[in-house]
């Protein structure tokens, strides 16, 4: 099993999720994530005192999937959030050694 | 004793311009901070420091132009002087308000207080000058909420003091400063087209011409904080009892009756939206934001009517205007130019189309025994009716006088935004409309706390 | 000249009548935006919409139902004619205020004002629709406190209007409109019975009969947003200066004193509870949620005494009651029936209890020199004295009172709460309590931005 | 007939009665919730209910002082007895305002009122108790904001009711209550110096000795909404119509010049803010929180004015102030002894120096045409002149009342600090700092609701 | 060593910290997140229109733990969080190679 | 390729961003986390009832090196967070069998 970790541009989530799903498999875990990296954060003023925030809102996308499905989730996604500026995101994959289905218990794809 | 200090002039009652102040203040609190967070919690997270920011400014734009000038264009003497025709009586002669006689003289309105309409008044010029402010004041923050989220803040500095002058006057004059429309028996309590059918036609056209909001906000055009905007609108709401009832400029019954006719068709008007929601909407479930639309809409149907008609009346313009903008809202919207034009919050249904119905069942349901001034001697009660109290022509002066209004404030509106299209772009940039406030005002409404770190403290303790 | 135009009719004081506008007013901010948002800040995320609306739309109905028929329940002539005893001196003929003389008429309760206890009103009907309406309005909103996180929106769409029918008037006709305990002594200046007794009763039983909350609910019912919290507090804090400065009818000494002991009782309180907090909670440290009970607790327990007491009158009744109920609520909370019916916001403490005994403590220091109405002439000055100047009797007068109150309203609501579950359930279902507000309304507090799409604009631009 | 039930006494006003008491009700909301939601909402998120726990219970705490013996020493008879001197006239003489006279005798300040300078009140002892003391109880929730993030609660409220006794009664007597300044002529219509300098003194002292906010608050002092910002500041500026326009004491012709030029040099004030951030602030970008700062400046600048300016004056004094404080805001903070201590939210600027240049301008802007009470027969009408209409030596008048009130102030500040420090710890230890509410209060602005889970629910069903 | 992330409904964490304690362990991590899968979204309304959130409020927990371990909290989770109704949420493992506690600089299972 | 993840407290992130820099790494990952450990959490009382928060408020660090950096990666942040209080946070590294970046699509080092 495989792990497939995308961090994104929040906007481009709808986009992914379709990409995703286009692949097969429907289930995936989000959260709202900050990004540090090429794009450049931005300086905030409260009351003249300067605040940067080095950091961008990214979107970070879990996706567990057969071996045989990880590579395709991987062109989906990039294709799906990519808009070729700065700050588009990075995918990686990991090995997930068990996965299992809380409600039924089952393991494996069975669980996906 | 040969004299002594007294604290007024003998023409002056404190208590009428006490209620004359304190109304000022509630319809104060309407803007600043009632619809400036009303808005700003219902735009979508990233525009609500602009929101607040064009609510602030707005309104002290207009209180500059007011004192140095417009006040007297709207309740002054007629620029072109006496005459008959609309012409004559379009707008008044511009002047300020800033000197003693401006703020502690007799209050008075030339061509309308102590001539046969209206007692003249017990309170000094500063009262009417402020109370008459935060209507003119109000105005533009209401129809910010058509062409939020997208208008430059420059544009709208510039296009705020314009609009005030060259449109807001000319409504005010017409219908209130004793103009064409006022002396043609044009009933307008409290601005259902003076404030409202202006607000909601001149945001549309503004929305028109300014163009959409970017395509991402509009598909996550959800509101940041429903408790901000019950914080808003409550206190528009309440804040709207001094709204009507100011507008006899005195403290007596018929203001009372403005004040509780107001509530009730508010009142009814809310519960039209939620039952219309709970049967008529495609959920069929009850919604907050419904409420609230329909609280707005009785507010402002209401409002040309409020000292004009008896409780029945109060009732049935908070039903029947209800229904209307609630087909409206869902199917007009649904039709040119409605589904062409993004105006983002609504305006043009809940102040265009409720006005605009408001002032039509004003011309309906007007009751001649609610008397505004009292007659003595032979001096007949001041007091209005409509067609169902025998009086049909008025329903076609209402109509007219609303036209009138639809169509200069439209023209006026496009060639103001084509004008300070000239001086500067309408629009922000797109880029800095992805960002929204953090790109405008370096300010976002939530900072994320963890994530930043103070860089130069201007104004911090140094250590030492 | 043989006549002219006059604002107002003779028996108009606008200042009284101002008065009587503008504390109505603030009576009504303390619901709307107040109550609306001080609840909706305390309870959970999930429940911070459904409260809302349930604040803004019970205050709604109840003013239909004002003017439709109950007002006149509350304040017209008693139903069964004139007669002695309770059943002759209950509740007043339902009957409408819509028309021009119920707006602008002189203001008259016919078996109070104006016949020995009262001066003659000098303001209008309206006013006094208004001002005896909002307090009509808030009541429900208090008992609301109880029910809230599960009670559903048919149910209380329902109950709300037969609750202000059929319990609320005859409280009111029973102490203010000439009923039988009016007639008997009983004091209640501003609502310690009308009011809060009866919404910790009404809310109590409601809680009972409606049964509690989720335990999911109940384990997570932390507040959302103490900010909000202190928006809602702090408006019903400084509106009710009107609430109990308006009950005089007239804006006179007995008012302004009425509005500093409410102020002077409330920080009394709110610092009594502050120090219990830090010496007698379990945590021993202050609170922020303690002070806003204590200071709900001064206002409660003020509320039957405002215009009676002197200012050392008011910080007794601050510091008693509020011991009384910071020790009720964490003592007397659990034992029977307390700990048995799950009342959300504790109403029956904070308003129950401390309504009642500030009510009970009204009949210890009532100070005669302080004077209601002046007497001119022979007639004596209108003013009541407690057991501390000479009339122990008024305790037992309180009693009795209250005990009406406690008995005829929990039967009531009772029966009425049995008749809105035979048309209605009382309760959501349980899957609708898990969800919360997305569930019934469709609606969140604050919706999830990034992670949606809106799929159906039915108000905004449509790419052409 | 030979007697009857009156309202009130022959000297009573209903009107000048009904706005003392809104006014006052308009100032008391400034507080609560205003500033306390107003400072809530600026400081970081750990410290928001901490800030509101210290303006409720430092609203409360002068209250109770008030009416146990501060008011009188503010507005009584000098304690040291009729002399010359400023020692003579420095304070007033302790005494309660609890009895019957003390709430329904007609107002008075015997220095003061009705022997020349000021016609005799219209209202009540409370109401006057009242109006004043939501002056008195603002003072401490102002300089709050140079203190919070690190006074501890109880130093906080042993400190809050020595300072009302000892320095801001004094402020009141000189200024207000026939004190030493009151005889030499100078002018502070509303509190530039008795509130505002007063605050920023303070504040400042206050700060230094308890030393600064943590490093790590300091780097991450980001507001946690500005929406709630909005809301305190809203209610701050309408409610400011109150604060100025209830110094006439009567609601006359003056009081309504005092509500517009507030307003009016509120407007400017936060127009000429924007306009400096958009032209000479770093980022060049106009801001929210600067359109604020622009409007607390303009409301503290035109308090020791609003009635003695004619408008044109009001609309300088906006520009200039803000002008001046902008500056120093900017720049002065860069040099000792401002970047040496930690005034949190910068107070020392936006009321001390605001207030400071306030009262001086208006030595220059007095329009002695501007008429605070009217003359009859004889007797002149009174009001002021500046230097700008032939009076040069207000100006020093102005400066040497502001030199008093900063050298008094500062030093009883310092001094009153060293004895509550010897009671209790000025500052919370640094544990409690680093974490904040949750360690003062156990409380958090907003709970986490998943995260947590209710162990003994006190006040809540138990399971049968 | 393990890492074992559990995505559950958040009104179970209680439940799943109480049962990963039972086994041994003090420490984790825990976040909000949202999770697509079976287990459908809403539709919101917002001023009449219409507004898809498809996705669900979840509760992520991440722990670590010796290989030994790892199976007796997965066991342990997918117990605690299970109510047998659509949603209940996945739990997978991946391996981590090192650990360390930041206070101490301790490795491996000491770190843990 | 790894993945190195930090639990660290808040007020530590801008030196652990810092520490990260000077390896020469300039992406990263960041969200806000509650961490269970042996740092004890807290009681919040609301209106007189007790709420136990046993979670402390932390912050997640993900940062993707090549193999070469991450023991120097691991060794800056721990360096970097290190109070020697109690609760200072975990580090553990996984791999990551590929890493994308959206934006061009290069894999490995490249997408760093
Ligand atoms: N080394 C890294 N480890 C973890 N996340 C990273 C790393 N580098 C970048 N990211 C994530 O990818 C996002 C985009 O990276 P960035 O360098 O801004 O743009 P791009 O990937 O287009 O070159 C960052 O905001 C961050 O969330
Ligand atoms: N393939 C997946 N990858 C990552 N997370 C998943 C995946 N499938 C489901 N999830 C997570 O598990 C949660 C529950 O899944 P769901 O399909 O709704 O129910 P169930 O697991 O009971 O069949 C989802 O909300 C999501 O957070
Ligand atoms: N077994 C674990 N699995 C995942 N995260 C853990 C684990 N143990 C600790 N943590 C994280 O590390 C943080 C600090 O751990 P804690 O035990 O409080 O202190 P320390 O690491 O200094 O001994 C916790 O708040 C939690 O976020």
């Amino acid at each position: 099993m495989k792990l497939i970790t995308a961090v994104i541009k929040p906007f481009k989530l709808d986009d992914v999720k379709d990409a995703i799903r286009s692949v097969g498999i429907e289930g995936m875990t989000v959260s709202e994530v900050q990004g540090a990296g090429r794009q450049r954060g931005h300086t905030e003023v409260y009351r003249g005192a300067e605040y940067e925030v080095d950091l961008v809102p990214k979107v970070k996308v879990e996706v567990l999937a057969d071996d045989s499905q990880a590579q395709d989730i991987v062109e989906a996604i990039v294709n799906a959030a990519k808009t070729g500026k700065i700050g588009d995101g990075k995918v990686w994959v990991t090995d997930a050694s068990d996965v299992v289905r809380v409600r039924t218990g089952e393991r494996g794809s069975d669980a996906l | 004793m040969l004299g002594a200090l007294v604290p007024y002039q003998h023409w002056l009652s404190s208590g009428d311009n006490t209620w004359q102040l304190v109304a000022g203040v509630l319809v104060g609190l309407m803007s600043i901070p009632g619809l400036a967070v009303l808005y700003g919690g219902l735009v979508q997270k990233k525009w609500a420091v602009n929101t607040m920011f064009m609510a602030f400014t707005g309104f002290s734009l207009v209180l500059v132009c007011w004192v140095l000038f417009s006040f007297k264009m709207g309740f002054g003497n007629s620029w072109t002087g006496v005459g008959h025709g609309i012409f004559h009586n379009f707008i008044g002669k511009p002047g300020t308000v800033l000197s003693h006689e401006g703020l502690q003289s007799q209050a008075n309105i030339p061509q309308v207080s102590g001539i046969g309409s209206m007692p003249p008044f017990r309170f000094p010029m500063s009262s009417l000058v402020w109370f008459q402010f935060v209507f003119a004041g109000i105005t533009p923050l209401l129809f910010l909420g058509s062409v939020l989220g997208r208008m430059s803040v420059k544009a709208w500095m510039l296009f705020v003091p314009l609009w005030s002058t060259f449109v807001y006057t000319v409504n005010a004059f017409l219908l209130w400063g004793g103009g064409y429309w006022a002396q043609k028996g044009a009933l307008d309590f409290s601005g259902g087209y003076v404030i409202h059918l202006a607000a909601g036609t001149s945001g549309f056209v503004a929305a028109a011409v300014i163009g959409p909001r970017l395509k991402r906000d509009r598909e996550h055009a959800v509101p940041n904080n429903l408790l901000l905007v019950a914080v808003g609108a409550g206190i528009v709401w309440l804040g709207w009892s001094g709204f009507n009832g100011g507008d006899p400029y005195f403290a007596g019954a018929d203001a009372a009756a403005a004040v509780l006719n107001t509530n009730l068709c508010t009142a009814t008007a809310l519960l039209t939206w939620v039952i219309l929601d709970m049967v008529a909407s495609p959920m069929k479930k009850p919604t907050f934001l419904g409420a609230i639309n329909g609280m707005i809409v009785g507010l402002v149907g209401i409002t040309p009517a409020a000292g004009y008609v008896d409780g029945f009346g109060a009732m049935m313009i908070g039903v029947i205007d209800c229904v209307i903008v609630f087909f409206a809202w869902y199917y007009l919207s649904k039709i040119r130019p409605f589904n062409k034009v993004d105006d983002a919050l609504g305006v043009v249904y809940t102040h265009g189309i409720a006005g605009f119905f408001g002032g039509i069942l004003t011309g309906f349901f007007a009751d001649p025994t609610m008397i505004v001034y009292v007659g003595t001697g032979k001096t007949p009660a001041a007091s209005s009716a409509g067609l169902f109290f025998g009086h049909p022509w008025q329903v076609m002066i209402q109509l007219f006088a609303a036209l009138t209004i639809i169509g200069y404030d439209a023209v006026v509106t496009f060639i103001l935004l084509k004008v300070v299209g000239l001086i500067t772009p309408l629009r922000m940039p797109d880029e800095v409309l992805e960002i929204g406030d953090a790109a405008v005002h370096d300010e976002e409404v939530i900072p994320p706390e963890t994530l930043g770190r103070m860089a130069s403290a201007s104004v911090s303790y140094e250590n030492s």
